[in-house]
């Protein structure tokens, strides 16, 4: 169902025996760049994707801005803020591990990748918190669903909320999915680095991932304000 | 009529480098792969013919006879999700562009082999879906999948046929992807971006499409199968959701699928005509570019599909001019075209006479399309047998006329083997004439008024149907005559000389088929492309 | 419509069906003259260059024949065709998007897979539309379940009919007959029995029909009787200018712009009034409380057509003056409407006429 | 094949830039935080998109090294850009003007 399901042969994929040419290349240089240069064109591809989710919400928001608002004031607004930091970590140790990668530092190459791995769980078990913490106050749409402010009061029209709850769970849901893929890429990152296979010369899969780790990032950097924060302060409390 | 050279011993080529049935289904070689998907495609375009034919039989008579409304109604679901999704947009692109970009651009293979494999299997598991809805008992949808009616409405399979189309999406990212890296990064020594054959541009300009529209279809499938599934509302009324969203979203893709299917086709035929006109290409430059600029303006025109479905008239204002625009760089290559023909030296092979009825039904297919992108015209002639007959003459006066002018241009090369000229003339002919009796009178009907995905339909439009079918059974057979006679080439046809007709692209410049790496040493291009010189003449058409 | 088995082209009864017919016509003589043209350069190259021996064409020098020239030509003049196309096919376009003032007026319901049909003096009919000759009709469209679309071939227009909007088509029957209606918008297993006859009468024998009609009472009283019957007026007063304080005052607010509690404003149209019934809470009218409940699930999409039509009957002078049409007083009476005047296949899907569409207003 | 213009994946972009564009990043996420909780009326949407978009911006431009990228890669991230923009604008030009014209469905 995800599309990094389909493509994660082409992130870590570069070749298999390390540094080697593949025959079809002429030069490792030829190599490196083909690889960097389809893994940008995949993350064009992935700006695709979500970008259907972005548009939905745009034409949903300017019909009902009264439900977007009232239902978007039902988000944790600390909860939000706090992960987003958690993932713009991760983001700094990200690029720190391919800048160590880049200078071959083995040890730190794996210290920050562990680290990445630790920050984008955190970011998880955050987002798995707030899921549950929707499902129990019955705010998502289709099951049971009842849309109600911290007084207890239905939410401002509340029978258009369900619009925004649906895109609340496909965006974050969708961007969600792009982190376990990207965890599990992590882990093998990891097992690799800590063998020492990845060279100033050949350290292809740790930068690429790094392109789609920082990917990832941009996506919550936009579903953040969008989901928690538009017109919060526009609600009549 | 064929100076074949002399047989000699087995020469070494990629069929017999490798033997077994585990060599082709773990190969990474470009060449294997789009063989894959030949029979892939080939399998797809039956299935589809079939409902094609069982659609075209029931319509012979108004009323309902031959099965009821339900069957119908998948019938024509079933013949559009596979012709479109399983046939037409990995036909060109994954058959012949997999097999001639790395040959055309002096490379041993594409960039990434592995995925181009992983492409082919995703491919198949997504028409695998396809074909387990249709044992289950088929899709009743359209193959538009409009809400509410596919969230809240349908009884058929819509989830499984959303994901299978889902999952077949994915392998023409990846081929699109491959192509664009490779193109890029792969071509020869001096084989500079205006010295590569046109085909190459019409391939990067489709796999721009394939790559930037794609993911949007996907998601929009993805949000479909939500919805369906499990009752979340994205495009639900009840829950205030927008059904023309869905169609925006649909269409942003679905429009510029048509020029994923059209724009290889224009390719072959721009190959196909320079080399049997023994000349240059007329306009390179404008027909490279229109390829690119029918790729980016093909992505502001979807929509014209929604004039009347409750979008704005300020926005359909806007999409109507936009679409006429998108006309002009495909009036463009059908005059380079026709003028490349001038002061040449022209030769009515077979590639050649699909490449002129291209042409032909091109035009026509574009020119009604000029009917429909004009608003009030629109509003009478949408979702009526206009629309039908406009998007066939389009895609199989179009697209498949190119696929079969490309079957026969590059069937020597491929395998090495030339087939019957006599047949394939016949038979390009019949294709010719079935296509144009069976569409033909679609124009006539939808300005009629006759709505498209009829079951039943008033007896004043008896006549123009009947003449449909028969026309349909006429084309039926013009597509079965070259399954014989090319099946028969393998074995027993001669062989194939490496450049038979005379061209000048890289392809022919090795053996017939190429070895598993293509060239023996890499070729260094020296010269503009379609440089014809007399060592290249060689006796045949 | 009938009565030939065979024809080429529909027959024109619409004021608008003429334009497009004649854009028809420029459409056709441009594309045979580009189909033609292409067609013969392609066979007189073909076989005027015939490929003679083994002899190479001499390269065409493509400057020397004036290949830019040639290339800017046949850009522009196309270009230039088109948008005469562009421009002729949106003037007709935006003709069909704005219903002249004094329409009469009509509201069609579709559903899987039927159309239902009623007049605003109260008439129903169901896969029939009766209207006068030379009249400007205006429909107000909307759907029970899944998107249909409101087609008659012999008027040249169509319209999408969605599930939760209202969307509009109108024209002026110029040709007395009996037409073809259709959705043309696939809608599921029956969709091509989603068929019907538009008769179209002269002023005299509508207005028989008329007096035949089986109506109860206009769209209006029927709307007022289910207003009541919902019991909106315990809250919106009835009597003109008359506040009570916690609802609005619905006398003449049809056609006039409101201003919402968070500063914005909207017109009080179809959509709006709809809305409001359904969904109270998403535009609250400045200075109201958020108390209205919502009628969802309690009023069908005919019943919202006559409340909006009855509150568009307490409007300001201004609006569509339809209910002030004159048109004779209902009889009541479970009558059959006028005898139809079609073919065997009008009748498909016909299922029942006016009287068995007899239910309460509103809500069933 | 000629293009084998150095990219510049070469270059290792120093740490001083990952962590100053970090401290940007991280302040800017709780300005647009707080600035939520000012009431700016219809400013609101534009403010906090405005701020998103110069975030995404740094961890494009510095993070994945686009700044110091070959050309093609700028193509390939403009081209992204553009195409999203096509989808958003055009399809919401739609929403925008739809009652325009005072009659409902046009």
């Amino acid at each position: 169902m995800d599309s990094e399901t389909v493509v994660a042969p082409s992130a870590a994929g570069a070749p298999p025996q390390h540094g080697h040419v593949e025959h079809h290349f002429e030069d490792a240089s030829q190599q490196k760049d083909a690889a960097t240069v389809g893994m940008w064109v995949f993350l064009v591809t992935e700006v695709m994707f979500f970008g259907g989710l972005f548009l939905a919400y745009f034409a949903y928001r300017q019909a009902y801005p009264v439900a977007f608002a009232s239902a978007s004031n039902n988000t944790n607004l600390l909860i939000g803020a706090a992960n987003t930091t958690v993932l713009i970590c991760s983001s700094l140790t990200m690029a720190l591990a391919v800048h160590f990668a880049a200078i071959g530092k083995k040890n730190l190459i794996v210290l920050f990748l562990i680290l990445t791995l630790l920050l984008g769980g955190t970011f998880l078990s955050v987002k798995a918190y707030e899921y549950h913490d929707k499902w129990v106050k019955h705010e998502v749409p289709g099951y049971n669903f009842d849309c109600r402010t911290d007084t207890g009061a239905p939410c401002a029209d509340a029978a258009h909320t369900p619009l925004f709850f649906s895109l609340y769970f496909g965006m974050t849901g969708l961007h969600a999915m792009h982190m376990i893929v990207g965890v599990g890429i992590l882990l093998f990152l990891i097992t690799q680095a800590r063998k020492g296979r990845y060279t100033p010369a050949w350290h292809t899969p740790v930068e690429l991932f790094g392109l789609y780790w920082h990917f990832v990032d941009i996506v919550w950097i936009f579903l953040f304000p969008l989901l928690y924060l538009i017109d919060r302060s526009a609600m009549p409390k | 009529m064929i100076a074949a050279t002399p047989p000699t011993e087995i020469k070494k080529n990629f069929f017999n480098q490798k033997q077994g049935l585990a060599s082709w289904l773990l190969t990474y070689d470009h060449k294997r792969i789009a063989i894959l998907y030949l029979l892939g495609v080939t399998f797809f375009f039956a299935i589809g013919g079939i409902f094609a034919a069982l659609i075209r039989l029931e319509l012979a008579t108004p009323a309902g006879d031959l099965v009821d409304s339900n069957t119908y109604n998948k019938f024509f679901t079933m013949h559009g999700i596979i012709m479109v999704f399983l046939f037409l947009i990995p036909s060109i692109p994954a058959v012949f562009g997999n097999f001639l970009i790395p040959l055309m651009i002096g490379a041993k293979d594409v960039a990434f082999p592995r995925l181009n494999l992983l492409s082919w299997y995703i491919y198949m598991i997504g028409g695998l879906f396809i074909i387990t809805v249709l044992l289950m008992g088929g899709v009743d949808t359209g193959w538009t999948f409009y809400t509410p009616f596919s969230t809240s409405y349908s009884n058929g399979y819509v989830v499984a046929a959303g994901m299978g189309i889902f999952i077949a999406g994915f392998s023409s990212i990846l081929t699109g992807l491959n192509f664009i890296v490779t193109i890029h990064r792969m071509r020869a020594p001096g084989l500079t971006w205006f010295r590569l054959p046109l085909f190459i541009w019409a391939h990067y300009a489709t796999s721009m499409i394939q790559v930037l529209g794609t993911p949007v279809i996907a998601v929009t499938l993805f949000l479909l199968v939500l919805e369906r599934g499990l009752h979340i509302g994205f495009f639900d009324p009840a829950y205030g959701g927008d059904p023309v969203l869905f169609q925006h979203m649909f269409w942003f893709y679905s429009h510029p699928a048509v020029y994923i299917m059209i724009l290889p086709s224009m390719g072959v035929v721009t190959e196909i005509i320079t080399t049997f006109s023994s000349k240059k290409p007329f306009g390179y430059t404008f027909i490279a570019f229109s390829s690119v600029a029918i790729a980016v303006f093909g992505f502001i025109v979807w929509g014209h599909h929604l004039f009347v479905s409750g979008q704005s008239a300020y926005a359909g204002m806007v999409f109507s001019v936009l679409s006429y625009i998108v006309a002009i760089p495909s009036a463009i290559k059908v005059f380079n075209w026709t003028a490349t023909m001038y002061k040449g030296a022209v030769r009515l092979t077979t590639p050649m006479l699909y490449a002129l009825g291209f042409i032909g039904l091109f035009t026509i297919g574009g020119l009604t399309g000029l009917f429909l992108a004009s608003l009030g015209m629109d509003v009478h002639l949408t979702d009526t047998y206009f629309v039908v007959a406009h998007f066939h003459y389009v895609m199989v006066g179009g697209a498949i006329m190119g696929f079969l002018g490309g079957i026969h241009y590059w069937w020597p090369k491929i395998f090495g083997k030339m087939y019957n000229e006599g047949w394939s003339k016949i038979s390009a002919v019949i294709i010719f004439i079935g296509f144009n009796l069976t569409f033909f009178p679609q124009f006539l009907l939808g300005y009629m008024g006759m709505p498209r995905r009829y079951h039943v339909y008033p007896p004043e439009f008896q006549v123009l149907n009947v003449l449909s079918s028969a026309g349909a059974s006429v084309l039926a057979i013009g597509y079965l005559i070259p399954f014989c006679y090319l099946l028969y080439s393998l074995k027993y046809g001669p062989d194939a000389p490496p450049n038979p007709w005379g061209a000048t692209t890289l392809e022919w410049k090795t053996q017939s088929p190429p070895i598993t790496q293509n060239f023996e040493v890499t070729p260094v291009v020296t010269q503009e492309a379609y440089t014809y010189t007399t060592e290249e003449v060689v006796h045949v058409g | 419509m009938g009565e030939k088995s065979f024809e080429l082209f529909p027959v024109a009864a619409s004021s608008i069906a003429g334009h497009v017919d004649a854009l028809y016509a420029y459409l056709v003589l441009v594309s045979a003259f580009f189909s033609l043209l292409i067609a013969f350069c392609v066979v007189f190259f073909a076989v005027k260059y015939r490929r003679k021996g083994d002899e190479l064409p001499k390269p065409v020098d493509e400057h020397s024949i004036g290949g830019m020239v040639l290339e800017i030509v046949w850009s522009v003049i196309p270009l230039g065709l088109s948008l005469v196309m562009f421009a002729w096919g949106a003037s007709i376009f935006f003709t069909e998007s704005r219903p002249p003032a004094d329409s009469l007026e009509v509201f069609v319901t579709g559903k899987q897979w039927m159309w239902k049909i009623q007049h605003i003096e109260g008439a129903r009919e169901i896969n029939e539309l009766h209207v006068p000759v030379n009249r400007d009709i205006r429909l107000t469209l909307t759907s029970e379940d899944v998107i249909h679309d409101f087609y008659v071939p012999a008027f040249r227009t169509k319209t999408d009919v969605l599930p939760g909007r209202y969307t509009t088509e109108w024209f002026r029957p110029t040709k007395i007959g009996a037409y073809h209606l259709f959705c043309a918008e696939y809608c599921g297993t029956k969709h091509s029995g989603m068929v019907g006859t538009v008769y179209v009468m002269n002023e005299a024998d509508y207005e028989q029909w008329l007096s035949k009609g089986s109506g109860e009472g206009s769209m209006a009283e029927e709307g007022q009787s289910l207003f009541n019957q919902l019991g909106c007026g315990t809250c919106h007063p009835s009597e003109i200018n008359k506040q009570n304080g916690r609802c609005p005052n619905l006398n003449g607010l049809f056609g006039t712009t409101v201003e919402l509690n968070d500063g914005t404003k909207v017109k009080a149209d179809e959509a709006y009034i709809r809305e409001s019934v359904l969904y109270p809470q998403a535009k609250i009218v400045a200075g109201y409380d958020n108390i209205m409940p919502t009628f969802k699930g309690l009023v069908t999409e005919d019943g919202l057509l006559k409340l909006v039509e009855y509150i568009r009957s307490l409007g300001p002078a201004e609006g569509m003056p339809s209910s002030a049409t004159p048109v004779p007083t209902q009889t009541s009476g479970p009558q059959p409407p006028a005898q139809p005047t079609a073919n065997s296949r009008a009748a498909n899907g016909r299922a029942g006429a006016a009287p068995a569409n007899r239910a309460a207003p509103g809500n069933q | 094949m000629p293009n084998h213009e150095k990219s510049a994946e070469h270059h290792v972009v120093p740490k001083r830039i990952y962590f100053g564009v970090f401290f940007a990043l991280v302040v800017l996420t709780w300005v647009t935080t707080y600035v939520s909780t000012i009431d700016l009326g219809r400013w609101n949407i534009f403010v906090a998109l405005a701020i998103a978009i110069f975030k995404a911006s740094l961890v494009a431009l510095f993070f994945m090294h686009v700044f110091y990228s070959a050309r093609l890669t700028k193509m390939i991230v403009t081209a992204a850009i553009f195409w999203l923009t096509l989808l958003l604008f055009i399809t919401m030009a739609d929403f925008w003007t739809r009652g325009w014209m005072g009659v409902p469905g046009r």
